[in-house]
Parts: structure tokens; C-alpha cells; sequence
């Protein structure tokens, strides 16, 4: 009653929630589920990418994929590290992720098929996540928005670098040209459908945004997402793969042809092309891991014990 | 510069750039598969690292003969490549791939060290620009080898089964190069038969305070860098795939 | 023949051809590295009747439109093929690539026995002489089903582990190209739709009768041949080296 | 006394010893040892040839290659049956090849490094081995005579593809010739060294020969493989790493120069370039397939139980 009360005020007026705030049970566990969800995202995000670095074809473009997959296991953990502030523990989060119980972004369920993809999840697959950033950045809890703003600014940087490489293959050879246009046509509706679905079918957004979690519905930020994107990829000559997508004058947006949310579900849902191998993948990694994992405990214990001995 | 010294210090660049650049490639295989994200991250790390090492190197072959690094590095073939084979053996288990990074750090460092006295300013001044990276290298995978040496017993068994497979191995990054007497006359680049003993010293020391055993029977000790494992032609199918996908290309 | 068929034959064989190929290469990855030597020859024997079928349908779709059954192979561009993602996926375990097998051979012999009655003699004649060697793969690829799946605990394990991963990637062994149907009408192939009734019949039967748990979450399903796993480029890579390494090669 | 006299007496008259027969220890001794070592080079020898089937550069090369690693295979089953004639399991063999006791021939521990090293291993090291084989085929244990005729027809074909290849890429672009003479480069030597060290070193040969197991000398089979194959490499335009080699018109031999017994001794002893690879892939093979093995034992087991139950 009273508490809740004063914790919506504090939002109302602009304040930050902090880790040893009072907060209703709710927007804790909205926030572990999302920022866990959002932690998961990266470090399974690492796998289409990560396949990659052996085949750049240039040494410039080899280091800054490395680079660029090494910034997104570091935000995989700064974002472990803020829900941890929500009690939960690292190792709770990676059993749910390795059971199949948490979820993490739809868009990794998508195979990586040839070197423009790299490009492409740059510029869309990374403008996107930047729309919905840079909202969560203005996020009411504390730790959640301060990660935010420090991711933010590195994936700005991947999303130029993104784009960059794919307007240059756009305008590059007939094969660059093709493999680019390719990449576009595989990965623009898992972009638009990323964001998450229409207003309508989501229920949680309006808690979400009188807690200031959220300050945009997932309609408003994909319609910020189109607008940038579509008018830039016409631009350097590539199509789009909606024979709907036109520019309404009266609106100023870029309107997009109906979604095919039956396939996001589906993804979601577990049935995506690569939802087993990415889970596979992690669990793989975990088990292989195992052994060195006991190897680090069992060191320490010893100099733990060595040291008590002196 | 005369001609031969020329020639070997090309020689000489483009043998420590294939060194790092496979290297490099074989750390690289580990990204989002490590048994900690941390370590994940910290192996990536060393694997870029290793990467502007050998576009370093390649940049300061490029500054005597005019050569591409990316045509180097994309579409040269096999035969011509001239790192060691330690570098091209597949990338095994967590313990196979610290312990050789250890094995090359502890060489590269004294290398480094060396060579960053070089009579040649431009390898003297990378050398110095490059030693502090691979202080860190050492640093980190020094520990790796102590945790795993006297970590569990199936640590210290998987340790020792790298060490078996890679100490001879090993041995032939201090085979010089045809031609490097002259560099090493020159003050160009360092002896590595000096480099040999101290690295055998620390390198022996560290590995049995880490409970592994040595010596060991030397086994199978390549001779030259015009060899290689049966390894190389598949890694390099695999890396050069793109970049030869596209014979038009020019920039990528 | 009228074009339109035509280009849809020339679609059909080369999707028939590429599946065999890759799987050949699949199943040729496990050669010399078999669990006994009589099941290494038996392995590696499937894989090159899989490769002969595929030089029968390319060469079948060379009487149609001259191309070379050797620049199709080893020349063309992942985009281009149009394999199903089944025979892409990773070798795996033993359980893995025999299930694989049984579930491709039990799709292929029902396909041969009706395509055996096609109207376009040619391809009567081809699928007639294939089905031979395809009967006998069935019979062995089932028998290893149902050792393993009544095997022990562990290969039960396996083979469930192994039908859990391949189930949803095999419908697609059923769906028709674009433009099939223009085939069908002409008697020249079989209806898939069909023979997955046949196929499923026999498949979940005989799968249940060596202990597997049936039916399953029918899970991803690839609907299309233009789309590939994220293993093909690295196969290609690895299968085209040596052709694509010499582009002045006029022959090999 | 009697009866070895009478055994050496069968052996002199061209008699062939069969497996029921009387026969001295050492013999049987010897035999063992040369037939299961023979059977493991076939088994080991299917590595460095199997390894390039999934990069074959065309459709029929592909295919000759699969065929041709299923014949080693076969010949080394052929092989293992003949050994075990003379009371030896295939158990036994194979422990005493994964435990490194057993040897198998020297050649297969360099490695294939183009697909050149295809063609020259079918010409160079088949044709060593069908020189030592037909010598063998001669000899005078029956099993181990007649798996030779048949092991040399096919040998006889693989060695007549190989030289067909080499020489067509002699023939043929820049870089398939300069991948043709660095196979012949690699592979010269060690084919050479593959028919064992010189009589002189060999102290087993004198008692094999008089037991008719073997009929030549090493020294004698070697220069018959020169013989044959030096002026057909060098017709192909192909040179030999042997500045020595020169054709002696008074033997009509072609003389080699001083072979590297050093390197040779090195490889036997487990320290050529692959040895512990070779090994390490067989082993591997073997742990692999355990669980294998044992489903078809636990499956044999059931079936039989429920056949003894009805």
C-alpha cells in the first residue's frame, strides 16, 4: 500500500531504484526475467557471430569481429552482474538458460550462412537492439540503465561498422553485391520481429511502462527501428523483402507489410533453425568445461589450505 | 640494407607473422565455447592480440618488398606459409590450448625482449610496442598452467597429455630460419640459440613446480619451416574460404 | 519436353544429386576412424554408392542442359546448392550418422521403387538401376537401428538423442521444390506427399520397435531447399579446396 | 632334428606350409610378426589417404579414392585372418598396435599434405609394396601366399591410377606441377627407406630367405623399385631429390645415393613426423567405438536369450 505508493512516486519523479530499495515482488522479477533474458542473449549471441572470426577475409575485418564478440561477452556480464543485484545468483541464471527455462533473443535462432551476415546483424540485428537500449538506458532501476548506457555506446560502434561493410559490398563486386542483398533478405523480419510483438498481444508492457522499465511500446520502438533503417538500405541500393513497405507522407514512418508472427512464435516457441544447436552449443561448452571449472576450485581450496597451514 | 639482408628479414617478418596469425586462428576457434565467459573473453583477447601481432609484422614485411598483408594472410597458399607446426596442431582440449599459448608466450616474450634492442629501428621499435602485450599473455596463461597443473588429477593428466604432444613440437621455434645467420650477425634479430637455454630454464621450472614431468623423450621435432602438419591445408581452406569465394573482390 | 518441365527437372535432379553428394561426405568423414574395421568398409562403401548416385543424376541433368557434373560439384556456391539441411548436419556419433542413413535410405528406396515408372525413361532407368544398392543400404542401416536402439542403455541413449536432433530435419526429405508439381502431372517423379504417408508408416514403426520414443515434438522443419545449416559453407570450404585452389586446372 | 629337416625339405621343393602343418616356432614367430605388421600398415595406411576423400577434386577422383582406401581395408582383413591362421586373435594384434608394440610400415608416419601426395602415394609407395608383395606372394606359408596374389591385382590397379595422376599433373598447370614434384620431392626417400634397412642391417633376412618367407633381399626389392619408377618419373618430367641418382650401364641398375638411415631409425623408433598422430587417431577410433561394440555384444546376447527362451 504505502510503500508501493511512495516506490511509484520515486518513479514518477525521475529517481532511480537502487539495489537495497524496496521494490514490489512484480517489478523484481521483471527485472531478473528481462535482464537475465537480455544477459543470455549476448553470450548466445556470441555463436553466430563468434563461427565467423576463421573465415574473415581480411585482417582488418578479422579483429574487429573478435573485438566486437569480446564486447558482447563483456556485456554478458555486466548484465549477469546487475540482475545479480536482484538476488538472483549466475548460476541460477546459466541452469535456466542450459534447461531450456530462460529465454534469450529470437533473432540468435537464425543460422549465420555467409560473411555478409556478420554485417548485416551489425547494422540490423544491432540497430535494433540500440532502439530498445536506448530506451532501457532511461530504465528506472539503477544498475540496469547504467549497463545499459555503457553497452549502448559500444554497440553504436558495431552498428556503424555494420553498416558500413555491408553499403561497401552493396556497391562492391556482382558476388559482394548478391551475398549482400542475401543477408538483408534473411534478416530483416527476424529484425523487425526481435523487437518483440505487436502492443496488442503484449500484456505486460503497460506494468512495465508505469514502472518505468519500459518508456516506449515494442510498436513504437520497431517503427523507430524501420524509420532509420529502410530509407538507409534503399539508399545504398539494396531492396527490402516486403512488396508492402512504403513511406506514408501524413505519418512520417515507414509503414511495413504484415509480420509473420506464426514463424516468431514458432521461433520462440523453441522451433526456430537453431534453437537446438545454440542450446546445444552452451551446454556442450558447460560440460566440456566441467573438468576445468573443478580444476580452479580444487587449486584454490589448496592454497586456501596451504596458506591456513603457514 | 643489401640484398640478402633484405631478403632473410622478409623470410624472418613473414615466419613470425604466420606464427601469430595461425595462432591466432586456433585461439580464435574457442570463442563462445569456453568453460567460463570470463576466460572466454580472456582467450579472445590474446587471440586479437596475437592477430595485431602478425598484421604488425606483415605491415613491416610490407615496408621492404611492397607486399599486401591481406593477400598474405587470404591467398597465399600452403606451401608458402611459414609458421611453425606447433601453431597449426588442432586446437584439443582447454588444456591443450593454454599450455601451447604458454609455450609460445614464454618464447615470444624472451624473443621480444631480445629484439627490442634490434639494430633495426622499425623491428626494435614493434618489438618493444608488442613486449608488453605478451607480458600479460605469459602472465595469464603461467597461471593457467600452474591451476591445471595442480589442480584435479584429471587436470594434471590432461596437462601432462599437451605437454607429451607439444614439447617437441616446440622445440622448433628456436630452429632459425636458412638465411638468419646474417640478420643475427646484423644485431637484426636475436640468437635463438641463446634464446634455447633460458627458455628451456623457465619453461622446465614452471612446468614441473606445476607437477607435470620433464624431461621428456624428445619425439618428433620439426626440422624446417618449409614443413608442416596435416593440419594446415584444412585450416587454411576454412580461413581463406571467403576472401578466395570472390576472385573480383578488391577490398573487403 | 517443354521448358517448363524441363527447368523443373533440371531442379529436381541437381536437389537429388547434391543430396547424395553431401551426404557421401558426411558419411566419408568417418573413413578410418570406425568403431570396427568391417563397419569402416561397410560406411565407406554406402558413401561411395551415394557418390555414384550422385554422378548418375548429374550426368542425367548434363543430357538436359550440357553442365559438368565436376563444376557443379566443386565449383558452385553454397547459395546454389540445394541439398536438404539433413545431410549437412555434422557427422556426429556412430548412432548419429546411422540413423541419418536409415532415415535418408528409407525415403530413397520408397522414392526409387515409384520413380522406377517414370514416364521419362531416362530417369525410369537411372532410379531402376540405383534401387538395387539402395535395398541393400536400407536392410543394413535398419539393422544397425535396431541393434543399437535394443543395445544397451547407452546406445538407446544415443540413437533416441540422435532421433530427437534429426526428426524434424527429415520431413523435408518430403517437401516438393517450386514448381515439382509440373513433374508429378507429367508422371515423371513420385508425389512426395505420398510417400511420406509410406515413409512415416515404416519409419515410426520399425523406430519403435528398436525402443525409440515416438512421436516426437515435430520441432524445426526446413520448408524450403534454398535454405542451409550454418555447416554448408565450412563443408564446401573443406570439399572445393583442391578443385578451387587452381583455377587454371582444366582437369584433375 | 627330424622333423624341421623335413619341414625345410617341403620348403625347398616349393611346397607351401598350411596352417595345420608342423612348423618351427620361429618361423611361425617371424610370420606373425610380418603378417599382423603388414595387416596394421593396410589399417593405419587408410588415415593419410582417407583424409583427402572429402577433398578430392572431382566426382571420379573422389571416387577411386573411397574405392581404393575400402580395398586397404579389406586387404587388412585378409591380412588379419591370415595371422590368424598361426594362432594369434585379432584382439591380440590390435592391443599390440594401440599399445604401440606393434609396428606397421614406416611410411605412413609422414603426412599428406596436397592432393598430390594422393597420386604419388599410389605410385611411389604402392609400387614399393608390389614389389615386396609379389616377392612375398612366393612364399611359403600358403594363407599369407595367397592373400598376397589377391592383395597385389588390386595393389596393381591403385599403383597404375596413381602414376596415371602424377603424371597427368606433371603434365599439366603451373601449380599442378609444382604440387606434383613437391609430392615426388616428400614421398621419394621414404619409399625408399619403406623396404627396410640395407642387408647388411638386416640380420633376420638370411633365415626368412631360407625359409623361403622371403625370396629377395631388401637391397635386391629396392633396386627393382628404382629401376622400375626413376626413369618413369623423370620421362614424366618430374625430377628426383637425388642428386646422385645416375643409370649404370654395366649393372643396368640405377644407382641412388646415401639413404638417411638416421631419419629412418627416427621414424621406426615413434618419431617421425605423425607417429603419434597415427596412433593417437586409432586409439581414439577404438575408445570411440567401445560403446559401439558393446551394444552389438548386448544386443547378439538378447537375441540369442530370447531364441534359447522360445
Amino acid at each position: 500500500g504505502e510503500r508501493l505508493a511512495e516506490f511509484e512516486a520515486r518513479i514518477a519523479r525521475g529517481e532511480k531504484i537502487e539495489p537495497g530499495d524496496w521494490m514490489p515482488e512484480e517489478y523484481r522479477r521483471q527485472l531478473v526475467r528481462m535482464i537475465s533474458q537480455h544477459a543470455h542473449s549476448e553470450v548466445v549471441g556470441m555463436l553466430p557471430e563468434g563461427a565467423w572470426i576463421t573465415r574473415a577475409p581480411s585482417l582488418k575485418r578479422k579483429m574487429i569481429l573478435i573485438a566486437k564478440v569480446q564486447d558482447e561477452a563483456g556485456h554478458g556480464q555486466y548484465l549477469y552482474h546487475a540482475a545479480e543485484t536482484l538476488g538472483v545468483t549466475r548460476e541460477e541464471m546459466l541452469e535456466a538458460l542450459l534447461s531450456g527455462k530462460a529465454k534469450y533473443s529470437s533473432i540468435f535462432n537464425y543460422p549465420t550462412l555467409t560473411w555478409a551476415d556478420i554485417g548485416t546483424i551489425g547494422w540490423l540485428v544491432d540497430g535494433a537492439a540500440i532502439k530498445n537500449q536506448t530506451m532501457l538506458a532511461q530504465c528506472s532501476y539503477g544498475p540496469y540503465s547504467r549497463a545499459m548506457v555503457r553497452i549502448c555506446a559500444e554497440e553504436t560502434f558495431h552498428h556503424k561498422q555494420g553498416k558500413e561493410m555491408v553499403i561497401l559490398y552493396a556497391k562492391g563486386t556482382p558476388k559482394q553485391r548478391a551475398m549482400a542483398q542475401d543477408a538483408i533478405n534473411r534478416w530483416w523480419w527476424p529484425a523487425l520481429m526481435m523487437l518483440g510483438p505487436h502492443d496488442s498481444d503484449s500484456p505486460n508492457t503497460p506494468t512495465l511502462v508505469r514502472w518505468g522499465i519500459k518508456t516506449k511500446t515494442n510498436d513504437q520502438v520497431r517503427q523507430e527501428f524501420i524509420n532509420e533503417h529502410a530509407p538507409e538500405i534503399l539508399e545504398a541500393g539494396l531492396t527490402l523483402p516486403d512488396p508492402d513497405l512504403r513511406y506514408d507522407e501524413a505519418t512520417g514512418n515507414w509503414l511495413h507489410g504484415p509480420i509473420n508472427w506464426d514463424e516468431f512464435w514458432a521461433v520462440v516457441g523453441g522451433n526456430g533453425p537453431m534453437n537446438k544447436e545454440r542450446l546445444e552449443a552452451r551446454r556442450r561448452a558447460h560440460a566440456e568445461g566441467a573438468w576445468v571449472r573443478e580444476a580452479l576450485a580444487a587449486y584454490a581450496a589448496r592454497r586456501q589450505q596451504t596458506a591456513v597451514a603457514v | 640494407m643489401n640484398e640478402q639482408v633484405k631478403q632473410a628479414l622478409i623470410a624472418k617478418l613473414t615466419a613470425l607473422a604466420d606464427d601469430e596469425l595461425i595462432l591466432a586462428h586456433r585461439d580464435s576457434e574457442w570463442v563462445g565455447h569456453g568453460p567460463i565467459l570470463e576466460e572466454d573473453i580472456a582467450l579472445a583477447n590474446i587471440a586479437q592480440d596475437e592477430l595485431g601481432h602478425a598484421t604488425l609484422w606483415y605491415g613491416l614485411r610490407s615496408t621492404l618488398d611492397g607486399s599486401d598483408p591481406d593477400r598474405l594472410a587470404f591467398l597465399r597458399d600452403a606451401a608458402e606459409f611459414h609458421n611453425c607446426e606447433l601453431v597449426e596442431l588442432p586446437k584439443g582440449d582447454w588444456a591443450f590450448t593454454l599450455l601451447r599459448q604458454y609455450l609460445f608466450d614464454a618464447y615470444e616474450a624472451l624473443w621480444l625482449s631480445a629484439a627490442k634492442d634490434s639494430t633495426y629501428k622499425p623491428l626494435a621499435e614493434v618489438a618493444a610496442k608488442i613486449l608488453r602485450e605478451e607480458r600479460f599473455h605469459l602472465q595469464h596463461t603461467q597461471a593457467w598452467v600452474e591451476r591445471l597443473g595442480l589442480g584435479t588429477e584429471e587436470s594434471n593428466r590432461r596437462m601432462q597429455a599437451a605437454l607429451d604432444a607439444q614439447w617437441g613440437y616446440a622445440q622448433q621455434l628456436f630452429v632459425p630460419l636458412e638465411g638468419e645467420g646474417v640478420l643475427v650477425a646484423e644485431g637484426i634479430v636475436p640468437d635463438l640459440g641463446g634464446l634455447k637455454q633460458t627458455w628451456l630454464l623457465h619453461t622446465t621450472q614452471h612446468l614441473q613446480n606445476s607437477g607435470l614431468k620433464l624431461p621428456l623423450q624428445p619425439g618428433y621435432q620439426p626440422t624446417s619451416r618449409q614443413m608442416h602438419t596435416e593440419h594446415l591445408w584444412s585450416l587454411l581452406a576454412e580461413m581463406q574460404s571467403t576472401a578466395r569465394w570472390d576472385a573480383e573482390a578488391k577490398v573487403w
